[in-house]
């Protein structure tokens, strides 16, 4: 029976007896760990509504449902989480963009309606709400990448002396680290005007296929090399990756699949128009991104297009707008030989009103679409700002990309905060080294720094390319000489410190600190604070029948206007902006299209 | 996640093959009478339960929810992950003992179900005879996500998603799984409930019998299991 | 003085492949289930055992109770979507699950982790251990009758089971050990608290010796009963702790040091009887070394830095072709998972090796004919077997 | 002794009080149970509450008649187990229906409430019951001999087979108590005590680890409620036999309590620390130390 | 290992050996040659454990990857046998007598992918399955989501938006 130890030793553990039991008093609501993992919390006003965490979550738990008033640059939906799923494994905290979900420590839910464990965190109210405590993501977000990688440029000594493209586009091995930052939530594509599909074309840089994403470029945009450079990318603005690191450089992306495609292997993947002529004929005026977006659609569906372009070569604001160090004039030509090769024909030199009138184009064609842009720039109308040397950007930047003289003085001063007072300062800038070896260019601007329009990256390039950016200043005169042999030219731009631009109703009636002038000693003056459209070549009968709504030509949603034979886009319609221009150019010819078809129907 | 195969059909045609001695035939008692049998029928309730009604006296049914409310007498039959945590509730740290909460280990002395966690087919089987087997009036309390929605088995082939497809539940606690200190706050909502007398599932399962057998027989193709239950 | 053998000689017979004859229709024999609704069971499993009288003839496992197609779900599941559902696939003792996914994952990611994340995993895993021998302390005892050192070691495994909530935000699963390191570091005197948990499980299991080890009825239930004849670990593919009991000092811990194990000096205890006794002492005295091993571990690891490796983009995480197979010691045996990718964004293939897979399975049904039925329960878990590792 | 109608009176309170005690005594022992695993465990009341609910259900399913006698002969096992030995010696409201002979009825009675349970759960149909049944007889066998021994031991010591005479005997000191008067028979007798009471390491027979509690398994409702009345009940009666045999009795309630408890408490001590024995080890532990013990008392009687 | 990975090359058919980690090869073999590699490795060469026996499911290739991983404890060396079988009437020999255990996994993937084990005790009983009646459900072709959503009930209430779609229709209302 073993020794008496053995049948002793046991009865050790009625020691126990007398110890105060070690029972939990009252467990019922105990509070979890600091870091516990419970019910959901989300800061809706943080939230966007990307739907990261529907994607990483392995137990299909969380549904993106629609909320009353969501905020701007956001999808308006937000997590709903479903506890009959949900695992509390906060792969979904991880991998928030934002930061705005987190984890309560709370974990009692009891119900007997086994369809209640489901809430919108942040929305539906829950007692767990204002927990301090739980689990949020310790650090930086580990689950995808937070930085760009650095993309090659021309130093700014090499790049100053000319006009060459500044930006190298992104290597192989680059493309695909920026690529796999994309978690592909789609805002971008709904912000895009043209809606295009951004993370599908990502994704074909990931899988190294560039053939696929040089076909979901052209799905929506005819213009990849131009819009690759200069898009103004509001994509990049609601990026979801931009709050808890930088945005992912579609733009860049975008020019990278188009890099790795030749002209020739564009044109196979591209092709031409698949479907039998319709026999109906279409005149566009203007061969800018919208007249040209519009003409390629309308060529692909069987229509003979024919485009009417005032300048001599096409591109509209994207060959004289916009300088050739941001887009280099072959890159716009590999563009439009995509569009030539469906069949468009481009009449250049043509303008309307002096060599054809809108009335013939009427007469001729079966639809007429009008896109002439913006090609006039606006005046300041400050005192002296019609003097001699008082230049308008936009006429300035024509007559530079056409080739023409343009005088280049020492030292220029720009008015304007936008990117056209950035293109033109940088264009002036290289022709005064050109030219002196050495830049003077002053650029004063209404906003400040912190409100500027122009892109972060142009400003930063500019003052490494030794232009002077004055922010908050309002011109006020542009001095002239009063006297001597250079009386009434320009001698100089007075300024004031701007207060504030806009009223409380949100009028543009910008207020100075009189106190705080400054006279800039300048023998040129540019103008880049606006551009028009020149309504002249309508004539004057057009003009009346047209409905018109501040300025502009008023059109419906499909691009139409008040005449049935004539649409209108671009930038003369919708204000400047390249890829708002293409989607009205797809628009437009959808529109077309359908008129179209509908009478090639009526006249079988 | 994997896109769903839309192309993928379920094999509806295959029958799951009886076993010989599930098959119903004619068989010879010792006395020479020839009887019908039909195994399968007894191998799941194929009768439809009694539906019990409550006692008239409103004051007697009260204190016999009172008393059934404060002696919970829990069939400790672990169906999934979360029977972990019941064992906590036994052991000093939580213990539940002090709330009249008990364990069983046969279901004709059981009251509460604990259905911890997902139920595969095959235990889906068991707990379902687990379940007939335990006297009126009984309770299900499901534990867990898994018995809400499908939990994380939400794609699985094998484990059912909702559990009051199958059997009458009374109570969810939320949770993957749901700390002790949960399971004691649902134990406690579910003697409120059993206190207002509105825990009758039993009756709820005797009354909708067909359904819930429809439901169980669509995904239970082998009934085939020992005429006990263990 | 006194044989209470059972005469073979008469029933059951001995048929020519010596085994049992059983017929069932001479009511000679019972069919008697145990499991899968039944306290004796080591989880949701289930034993069908033939017997004769008191004793056991034929004994069978069968396991699916549990069964969701892990491996089935893992394959339609990104790398970074499984790392939820590994730990699922061994209840008691999660984290060995989440540590051989992670590893394999890293190996043929080619992910580098930091060296602190290595420390925190290897605490993570000795004190999953210690959980699960805990379990397995109370759960020998209580096979066996003896119900109250279930009741303090459940309340151990409970203070650990805080610690664990406090260090990694989740009581059982734990869901921390994330391909690329681990989710957070320690928390700010934690090393003090642990040390009370430990002082205390100490504390419980000088009690436990009196109590159970040294205890006559214990004794006569344990010593000599399901004995593993050591020549059957090979073919049985038995490991850990079942085959250091019949004196194979065999530990990938030791044998096959990965994570930091390497720097940690210890040494396996191996016991030479093979019976649940022999099984029983070794759990114990491993259980005493982990303690050891944690506390070692938190002298000796290095505090602040990072702790995890920024990863890939998880949304599209590739990883390209390749296999491997990643190993541990589990608190029951090797555990390891077999990993196959086929440079999609999903694995092609996991494996999981549960050390109760043969256990279980394979060991117990040769063990269990010629037991009484009394110790089908103590021979069961002194194999220490979870069954959702077996049918995951 | 003559019989008087009032005692069945007295009877019926005896056994009101006895399973009252017994309701709150047993609650008591799993509290100090559950202590030792340091815990508080139940509620002293528990018992009310479980005896409430479970004549409260409503279903009550029968297997045939032996399974619905099963408890009825489990508690009339207990009850004429109490009813015939003194519960409180000089009391003539507490004496009960003690006679002459009272003392082999009593044996009589503390087998056949196991006889009857064995023939109900069996009945029962389910195997771990017929298992659970075949192992406690032949437990309960081995465990009574060396009762049967000291039983005999004692009738021989004081000449008597009526209990009430046998208490008699013991009064005036502690040291006339049989405990000190005839120790080897005590000690035989409390082998077969702990090894009836159904706790470790003598309680395979329930053993829900391997035969979820054997032979009531398949009990319920108001058949449990019967066998629960029965197990606060039973035990009491039982060592009530103890006490009036080996402890000096009990002349009060006070003292009944305190006794009763105390013997009681012996299975206890024994049963929270020790694992279960297997059915033939615990039959060969009855024959190898219980029973040489028995032979031992009568010889030196 | 690659030491014996050439040792035992002009003996067997080996293709493809994968050096994977120190401690860790991986080698094709042949039908024919398994059990006689299997039963050297285990004799000669210190092979003594089986840690296991799986497959891996090429639906692309028409092939299954059966993979006997196989461990020397006094080495600590372990070697993953990959055995191309065909997926059609997949067949594979038992190797239960050389170790007991692999009768689980041999059972295991008759049921899980329907490879055939002729020989292997029960192998053709139910293991974890229960009146299963699709085909074997780790084979690539069955979806596991396919088959959930055509056998089982979800809760129904729930319904997502593309945050893209909702984004888009929110900014641009007209289209």
């Amino acid at each position: 029976m073993g020794s008496l130890r053995d049948v002793l030793s046991p009865f050790t553990a009625w020691k126990h007896v007398i110890e105060t039991p070690v029972t939990i008093k009252n467990p019922i609501g105990r509070e979890a760990a600091d870091r516990y993992r419970g019910f959901h919390q989300n800061d809706t006003d943080k939230c966007i509504g990307c739907g990261s965490c529907e994607d990483i979550c392995q137990n299909a738990a969380i549904d993106m449902i629609p909320v009353d008033n969501p905020k701007d640059g956001d999808s308006g939906l937000r997590p709903q989480i479903d506890y009959g799923r949900c695992c509390w494994c906060a792969l979904c905290v991880d991998v928030c963009m934002t930061g705005s979900l987190t984890m309560s420590n709370e974990y009692t839910w009891v119900d007997s309606d086994p369809d209640a464990f489901r809430f919108i965190p942040g929305v539906d109210k829950m007692p767990w709400d204002d927990f301090e405590k739980g689990y949020e993501r310790q650090g930086d977000r580990m689950l995808s990448g937070l930085t760009r990688p650095e993309m090659a440029e021309l130093e700014p000594e090499a790049r100053i002396g000319n006009f060459d493209e500044i930006v190298a586009g992104y290597s192989r091995e680059q493309a695909v680290l920026e690529a796999d930052r994309c978690v592909e939530c789609g805002l971008c594509v709904a912000t895009c005007p043209a809606h295009m599909d951004i993370p599908d074309y990502i994704a074909a840089i990931r899988e190294g296929d560039y053939d696929l994403g040089t076909q979901i470029l052209y799905e929506t945009n005819p213009f990849s090399e131009v819009c690759g450079r200069v898009c103004t990318h509001k994509c990049e603005t609601v990026c979801a990756a931009q709050y808890e690191g930088e945005p992912i450089a579609i733009r860049w992306l975008k020019r990278h699949i188009i890099d790795n495609v030749s002209e020739e292997r564009r044109l196979e993947i591209v092709g031409t128009p698949q479907v039998l002529p319709t026999g109906q004929k279409v005149a566009v005026v203007g061969a800018g991104p919208a007249g040209l977006t519009a003409a390629y659609d309308l060529a692909r569906s069987g229509h003979a297009v024919t485009v009417f372009e005032a300048q001599d070569k096409p591109g509209g604001m994207m060959r004289y707008g916009i300088p050739e160090y941001r887009l280099p004039y072959d890159a716009l030509d590999r563009d439009i030989a995509v569009i030539k090769a469906q069949g468009v024909e481009i009449k250049t030199g043509t303008r309307i009103g002096t060599d054809i009138t809108l009335d013939q184009l009427k007469a001729d064609y079966d639809a007429t679409v009008l896109s002439i842009g913006l090609h006039l720039g606006r005046s300041t109308r400050v005192p002296g700002s019609d003097a001699p040397g008082v230049e308008a950007a936009i006429d300035l930047l024509r007559r530079i990309t056409a080739g023409e003289e343009v005088p280049v003085p020492k030292k220029v001063a720009v008015i304007g905060g936008g990117n056209v007072a950035m293109d033109i300062a940088r264009s002036m800038a290289r022709l005064q080294k050109q030219k002196f070896g050495e830049v003077g260019v002053t650029v004063t601007a209404l906003e400040d720094f912190d409100h500027f329009l122009a892109d972060k990256e142009e400003v930063t390039e500019s003052f490494e390319e030794g232009i002077e950016i004055l922010d908050a200043r309002g011109p006020q005169e542009i001095v002239t000489f009063k006297s001597g042999k250079r009386k009434g030219h320009v001698k100089g731009l007075r300024t004031w410190k701007v207060t504030s631009i806009f009223d409380e109703q949100g009028r543009f009636t910008p207020q100075y600190d009189e106190g705080d002038e400054m006279v800039h000693e300048v023998e040129m003056v540019v103008e880049a604070i606006g551009q028009m459209a020149d309504i002249s070549l309508l004539g004057d009968e057009l003009t009346e029948a047209l409905e018109w709504n501040r300025g502009r030509i008023a059109v419906d949603a499909d691009g139409h206007t008040s005449e049935p034979w004539l649409w209108g886009g671009g930038d003369a319609v919708h204000g400047p902006d390249v890829i708002h221009a293409v989607a009205d150019g797809h628009k437009i010819a959808a529109s077309v299209n359908v008129a179209l078809m509908a009478k090639a129907e009526a006249e079988k | 996640m994997k896109d769903l195969d839309k192309n993928f059909k379920k094999d509806t045609e295959t029958e799951f093959p009886l076993r010989e001695e599930m098959r119903p035939r004619k068989v010879t008692t010792p006395d020479g009478q020839v009887i019908d049998i039909d195994p399968l029928a007894d191998y799941f309730c194929q009768e439809a339960p009694k539906v019990h009604r409550k006692s008239y006296s409103a004051i007697v049914e009260g204190f016999y929810n009172w008393a059934r409310a404060n002696s919970l007498w829990i069939l400790g039959f672990g169906t999934g992950c979360g029977a972990i945590e019941m064992r906590p509730l036994m052991t000093p740290r939580f213990d539940a003992y002090r709330y009249g909460i008990q364990w069983r280990p046969t279901p004709r002395q059981a009251n509460l179900l604990v259905i911890s966690g997902y139920l595969s087919v095959k235990t889906l089987k068991r707990a379902i005879r687990a379940y007939e087997q335990m006297p009126q009036p009984k309770f299900v309390v499901g534990l867990g996500s898994c018995t809400i929605n499908g939990g994380m088995y939400w794609d699985s082939y094998n484990t059912i998603k909702k559990l009051d497809e199958y059997l009458p539940v009374d109570l969810y606690i939320a949770g993957c799984m749901p700390r002790p200190e949960a399971l004691l706050a649902g134990f406690m909502e579910l003697k409120k409930i059993i206190r207002k007398g509105e825990a009758e599932g039993a009756n709820k399962y005797a009354e909708n019998f067909d359904w819930y057998k429809a439901n169980q027989k669509s995904v239970i193709k082998d009934w085939d299991m020992p005429d006990y239950s263990w | 003085m006194f044989s209470f053998q059972p005469d073979r000689s008469q029933y059951p017979d001995v048929g020519p492949d010596g085994k049992f004859e059983i017929d069932l229709e001479t009511g000679k024999f019972l069919k008697l289930w145990h499991g899968p609704n039944h306290p004796g069971i080591t989880g949701n499993m289930s034993v069908e055992l033939t017997v004769n009288g008191d004793e056991v003839v034929e004994g069978y496992t069968h396991v699916g109770y549990l069964h969701r197609g892990f491996e089935k779900l893992m394959e339609r599941r990104t790398f970074i979507q499984v790392f939820p559902i590994v730990c699922r696939v061994c209840v008691p003792e999660p984290d060995f699950n989440e540590y051989c996914y992670a590893a394999a994952v890293e190996e043929l990611a080619g992910i580098e982790v930091p060296e602190e994340a290595n420390w925190i995993r290897t605490l993570i895993l000795e004190m999953g251990r210690f959980n699960s021998y805990m379990m397995a302390m109370g759960g020998i005892a209580g096979a066996l009758g003896n119900g109250v050192i279930g009741q303090w070691m459940t309340y151990v495994r409970d203070l650990m089971l805080d610690r664990f909530e406090e260090l990694t935000g989740a009581r059982i699963y734990h869901m921390f050990i994330l391909p690329g390191g681990v989710r957070a570091g320690l928390p700010e005197g934690f090393e003090a608290r642990m040390e009370e948990v430990l002082q205390t499980a100490e504390r419980y299991l000088d009690d436990v010796e009196k109590v159970l080890f040294t205890n006559a009825v214990f004794k006569k239930r344990t010593k000599g009963v399901g004995y593993i004849d050591p020549k059957l670990f090979e073919s049985y593919g038995v490991t850990g702790p079942n085959a250091r009991a019949g004196g194979v000092a065999k530990d990938v811990r030791k044998d096959s040091p990965y994570l930091v194990y390497d720097q940690l000096s210890f040494e396996v205890p191996v016991e030479q009887d093979s019976d649940i006794w022999a099984r029983s002492i070794v759990r114990y005295r491993d259980l005493r070394l982990t303690i050891d091993l944690i506390r070692q571990i938190l002298a000796k690891m290095p505090k602040g830095g990072e702790v995890m490796t920024s990863l890939p983009n998880v949304l599209h995480w590739k990883i390209p072709r390749g296999e491997t197979y990643i190993k541990g010691e589990s608190s029951r045996g090797e555990y390891g998972y077999y990993l196959v990718t086929d440079g999609s964004g999903y694995p092609r293939r996991v494996n999981v090796r549960g050390p109760s897979y043969t256990h279980a399975m394979a060991l117990l049904e040769h063990l269990i004919p010629g037991t009484n039925i009394a110790d089908v329960a103590a021979l069961m878990v002194s194999l220490h077997t979870y069954p959702p590792e077996i049918e995951r | 002794m003559t019989f008087e109608w009032i005692h069945i009176a007295y009877a019926a309170l005896t056994l009101f009080i006895v399973i009252n005690y017994g309701m709150i005594m047993t609650a008591l022992v799993r509290k100090i149970g559950a202590r030792v695993g340091g815990r508080y465990g139940i509620p002293i009341w528990q018992n009310y509450i479980d005896l409430a609910k479970n004549i409260a259900l409503r279903s009550k399913i029968t297997h045939g008649v032996m399974y619905y006698l099963g408890p009825v002969f489990r508690l009339t096992g207990g009850v004429g187990l109490l009813l015939f030995v003194p519960t409180i010696y000089g009391s003539v409201m507490f004496q009960n229906f003690s006679y002459a002979g009272d003392l082999i009825l009593a044996l009589y009675f503390v087998f056949f409430g196991t006889l009857g349970m064995a023939l109900g759960a069996g009945e029962s149909g389910h195997p771990h019951s017929a298992i659970g049944v075949s192992r406690g007889l032949a437990q309960v066998t081995a465990a009574e001999l060396p009762l049967a021994l000291g039983v005999y031991a004692i009738s021989l010591q004081y000449q008597t087979l009526n209990i009430t005479e046998i208490v008699a005997a013991q009064q005036g000191s502690i040291f006339n108590w049989t405990l000190f008067t005839n120790p080897l028979t005590t000690i035989a007798a409390m082998f077969a005590f702990v090894g009836t009471m159904m706790r470790s390491p003598f309680d395979v027979v329930l053993a829900p680890q391997e035969i979820p509690i054997g032979p009531p398994t398949e009990y319920h409702s108001a058949y449990l409620a019967l066998m629960q009345t029965n197990r606060v009940l039973f035990p009491v009666a039982k060592v009530v036999i103890y006490m009036n045999l080996f402890f000096g009795g009990a002349t009060n309630w006070a003292e009944f309590a305190i006794k009763v408890f105390a013997i009681y408490m012996v299975s206890v001590l024994i049963g929270v620390v020790y694992p279960r024995f297997r059915v033939e080890q615990s039959i060969r532990f009855f024959l190898k130390w219980g029973l040489p013990v028995g032979i031992l008392a009568i010889l030196t009687v | 290992m690659r030491d014996l990975i050439e040792k035992l090359t002009p003996r067997y058919t080996l293709g493809n050996a994968t050096y994977q980690r120190a401690d860790l090869t991986f080698v094709d073999v042949t039908r024919d040659e398994l059990r006689a590699l299997l039963l050297e490795l285990r004799d000669k060469e210190g092979f003594t454990h089986l840690v296991l026996l799986t497959a891996v499911d090429w639906i692309e290739e028409g092939k299954f990857q059966l993979t006997y991983m196989i461990n020397n404890r006094e080495a600590d060396q372990t070697l993953g046998l990959r055995l191309y079988i065909d997926r059609n009437d997949a067949e594979g020999d038992t190797i239960h007598d050389i170790w007991p255990t692999a009768a689980t996994y041999q059972r295991e993937l008759r049921e899980m992918f329907g490879i055939a084990f002729p020989g292997s005790p029960r192998v053709d009983e139910e293991f974890i399955l229960e009146g299963w009646t699709d085909m074997p459900p780790y084979r690539r072709d069955f979806d596991t989501l396919a088959y959930s959503q055509q056998t089982y009930v979800e809760r129904e209430g729930r319904e997502t938006h593309d945050p893209r779609a909702t984004m888009k229709h929110k900014m641009y209302p007209e289209g």
